[in-house]
């Protein structure tokens, strides 16, 4: 079961979330939902010195969403909001490690989807991501 | 309604699996694929493929009013095709079984042509939670156009139609009750005749929604004694595009025509268009010849099995199933208990696990389950459920198709533990 | 519009009838296949056939929200056909090409869920003598529900669209205009680009009825600049029950959905309901995949073979043709002179014989052609016709075919004598 | 060729089609169109002593309905109004002598049609012929 999604760390990531709550006060926060699957992801962001200097998510739907919502909060703490805002899906996907058939491609980037909404202060088109 | 004394001769589903090119799929590992999803599409017997493909190899042409060799046998197939659906649904007139592409443009026809001219400002429409999108959307879309009120009759927790509100219902008098006659979410049997008599007699007119139905029991539209029933090819073992509205001559005959276009006219000037006889009337345009010829295919196949015998099959596997997986740690199954209430489909939860990560885990063990709110979200937010994971049956499924998806589950339980 | 210096090179046609499986029959006195009656629904080829069955045989499941393999295939597959059908008339964003059964339901689309929005008391539609029924009797019908007028462009004696009356037309500002790229009953070609500017100058919406278009002549929706364009697959040798409505994006996304029920819902509550985006908002229940597929690959195959070649081949055998049968005594040929202004088709009169008649005796030399008003009732009371003899040319016709038909056709003029 | 629909008796009946033209003063007078084909036919009927004393057929169309008309109108002339009513398709289709395809057989079948639409007083459902 190597190519398994479920593999250990998205398994580590849905089970023990990193970065999980929310920030009051905050500088950016956004949420939004998959109708399809009815995942919800909201993300609050801190910054300071043009850095993410502090990150949260919350919500609740299936283990890849939170997983990966969990995973995209690692790999932007500490980074410059500029860079965060060029993050590829490719990035994101990679970091998951596992092949994401198109079904839950959707789950998989709907935290990335909402970070970068709240960062850009507009919803991106799904495709524009 | 007792279990019959003598059960029917069951069905030789080894067989029956040979004759689906599909089934014999394997994964990487080797594990053939469990298809049990028969609800959401059904896959389709070898006969019903080649008979549409030695169509376009042999036959294919516009129908009517091509006096060529083509041209008449796409025809006569075509006609063919309407008179063993009629037969499979005991309709008396093959005329008043019109082809469509699926459930929903038969609903959205009876919506459109009967509805625009049967519902009036603070008329009633009832319908059923139980019911899928495709019988409920339309319904509202109906109500807000005419300024008519949308009623919608509740379920039991154990998910049958809660008797009372709907009779309630009934005593308001609606104009229009539009029910399923399987649950596809929860596999829930509607006891549609007794249900369509009771409407009747308030003075309603009763669509029934088939598309879980005849695939999984005997249907008989005359003994139902609806004034609609509408159907979906692609869940009977026949091609995607092809479907079936049902009606009632005289209520088909009084309606006006809802697509117009070539083949439904009878003659058309500048001033104005007068309309062709049923069935043409509500088939304007090309239609899905080949589609249909293989959903004539499909029901006969069907026929063959004997739809006694299938349901007696998916009442019994259904059975098997329910036992075995309620034995599996944390696992919750939703639907009526009482196996004669119930099709073939087990809508369940592991634990707390997403309906969607269950259904990820299953494809990865070649089980083919569906997860999510199965076009019944009044529904789910009725029994306070987000999604379920669902399993369905149809005539190629067997108890090894059970111990695959229970095996399968438990290595959800594993990952999740 | 001079005939370029360069054609392109010729088609293969021996090679291209190898890919049709039904043009290798032979009647009972050895005479083969000659099908001209591609106008009414063309053959399909080998490629078009295998992957409609090859998807029910390998690939099969309803399309999205599947996690399991068979559904993200499935998926992607039918996703892939839209791709394949925007690149082909050069529509800038796959997702506004909108998978419906035919042209004519297409036409409806556009009719009930812009027209019912947009049209009031007292606007002025416009439509031409040269449309098809589907391209007529929804305007009628939208005109009568709205209390809208509908005008009828005239035409020449020659089959031409008559400028000067369209002209005047335009200038009372009509809200939608509605005609075809090509005349079916003719062949006529109009200059749809230069009237979709003068329409749309005028203020009106256009939608052109791309279904004789798609199949013989490069399309490029963008350069025409239509807000609307519907074709039909199974003219354009894919299955039937394909078919496609392309719409400008902002149109589109402004319009109420058509058909409502599962897949087109964003979310669904007691109270209403949302809608998808598209393309979902206007696919209401599940479409006919496989079908679509099909048309994905029937389009691939006529891209490889270049529409240009593809115009240019049937000009050519037009050409031929009109040459060769107005040699034949007694014929009345009807449609345009000038080949720039014509597509592959050509109806015809022999003598007195009553179309019918000809079509039979044609059908008895295993050429198949198409009698009658050609769903084009108007048109031909405007020419004072009851009805022609149809033959009309796609990929898979040569000079032999036409020699064919005239030979069938001194025949007619034989037993008539 | 001896199997074309085409054969010398139906194009002898349509190039000289029998009992043409109309009855006036009739007792029985039916017309149909056939709206596929736009054929048109008239019969106009005499009867004596319940037998049909003469019948004239009129209308235009292809040569099918005409020539099948024209021998309709033979067969029945001088034969009781009763039995003429009996009168089956397949009596007609004999007659013809040819195979009618699905397609043509409303052009064969409309005199008899409109016939019997005549002497019943109503217009039969076209299956009932
Ligand atoms: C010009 C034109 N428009 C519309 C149609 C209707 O197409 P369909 O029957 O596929 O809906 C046809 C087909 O005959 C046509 O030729
Ligand atoms: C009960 C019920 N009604 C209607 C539909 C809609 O069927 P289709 O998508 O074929 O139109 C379905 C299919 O899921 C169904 O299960």
């Amino acid at each position: 079961m190597g190519d398994s999604l479920y593999r250990e760390l998205i398994m580590d990531h849905s089970k023990h979330p990193r970065n999980k709550g929310t920030l009051d006060p905050h500088d950016y926060s956004y949420q939004d939902v998959n109708p399809l699957c009815g995942d919800e992801i909201r993300i609050d962001v801190r910054v300071q010195d043009d850095v993410v200097s502090d990150i949260k998510f919350s919500g609740r739907g299936c283990a890849i969403s939170q997983a990966a919502a969990s995973m995209l909060t690692e790999m932007v703490l500490g980074q410059p909001v500029a860079e965060v805002k060029t993050l590829a899906k490719e990035d994101l996907l990679e970091e998951l490690g596992v092949p994401i058939g198109p079904a839950r491609m959707k789950c998989a980037l709907l935290g990335l989807k909402v970070l970068k909404a709240g960062l850009y202060g507009v919803a991106p088109a799904d495709d524009s991501l | 309604m007792a279990t019959p004394l003598l059960s029917p001769a069951p069905l030789q589903v080894d067989a029956i699996r040979a004759d689906f090119p599909i089934l014999n799929q394997a994964n990487e590992r080797g594990q053939r694929l469990v298809y049990l999803d028969s609800a959401a599409s059904s896959q389709k017997p070898a006969v019903v493929i080649d008979a549409q493909a030695n169509y376009y190899r042999h036959d294919n042409a516009n129908i009517h009013r091509g006096v060529y060799a083509l041209s008449e046998r796409a025809t006569t197939e075509y006609e063919t095709a309407r008179k063993r659906v009629a037969a499979f649904i005991n309709a008396p007139d093959p005329d008043t079984c019109i082809f469509v592409r699926n459930t929903t443009e038969a609903i959205n026809l009876v919506a459109y042509s009967w509805g625009r001219q049967h519902i009036q400002a603070g008329d009633l429409l009832v319908v059923t939670l139980l019911d899928h999108h495709s019988n409920l959307v339309p319904w509202q879309v109906l109500a807000e156009t005419q300024g008519a009120e949308l009623a919608y009759a509740r379920v039991t927790a154990g998910g049958r139609l809660d008797e009372d509100h709907l009779g309630r219902l009934l005593d308001r008098e609606p104009k229009l009750v539009a029910m399923p006659h399987v649950s596809n979410a929860l596999g829930t049997i509607v006891d549609v005749a007794r249900w369509t008599r009771r409407a009747q007699a308030a003075g309603a007119t009763v669509l029934i929604d088939g598309a879980q139905s005849a695939p999984h029991l005997p249907v008989d539209v005359a003994a139902i004694g609806c004034d609609f029933f509408a159907l979906s090819g692609h869940k009977l073992l026949a091609p995607m595009g092809s479907g079936v509205l049902w009606g009632k001559r005289d209520r088909l005959d009084a309606m006006p025509p809802f697509l117009t276009g070539g083949g439904m006219i009878r003659r058309v000037t500048v001033d104005g268009t007068t309309w062709a006889e049923l069935p043409a009337k509500f088939e304007a345009g090309t239609p899905a010849v080949g589609e249909a010829i293989g959903l004539g295919v499909a029901v006969d196949y069907l026929t063959e099995l004997g739809m006694d015998r299938v349901r007696s099959h998916e009442r019994d596997l259904t059975d098997y199933a329910l036992d075995r997986l309620q034995r599996l740690p944390g696992i919750q199954l939703y639907g009526p208990d009482d196996l004669d209430e119930r099709a073939g489909v087990i809508s369940f939860a592991v634990g707390e696990v997403h309906p969607h990560d269950v259904a990820s885990i299953l494809a990865e063990e070649n089980v083919a389950v569906r997860a999510g709110h199965h076009c019944c979200q009044p529904l789910m937010r009725e029994l306070d459920l987000v999604a379920t994971t669902r399993a369905s049956f149809s005539v190629y499924n067997d108890e090894t198709d059970v111990d695959r998806l229970a095996s399968a589950i438990e290595r959800v339980i594993e990952v999740f533990a």
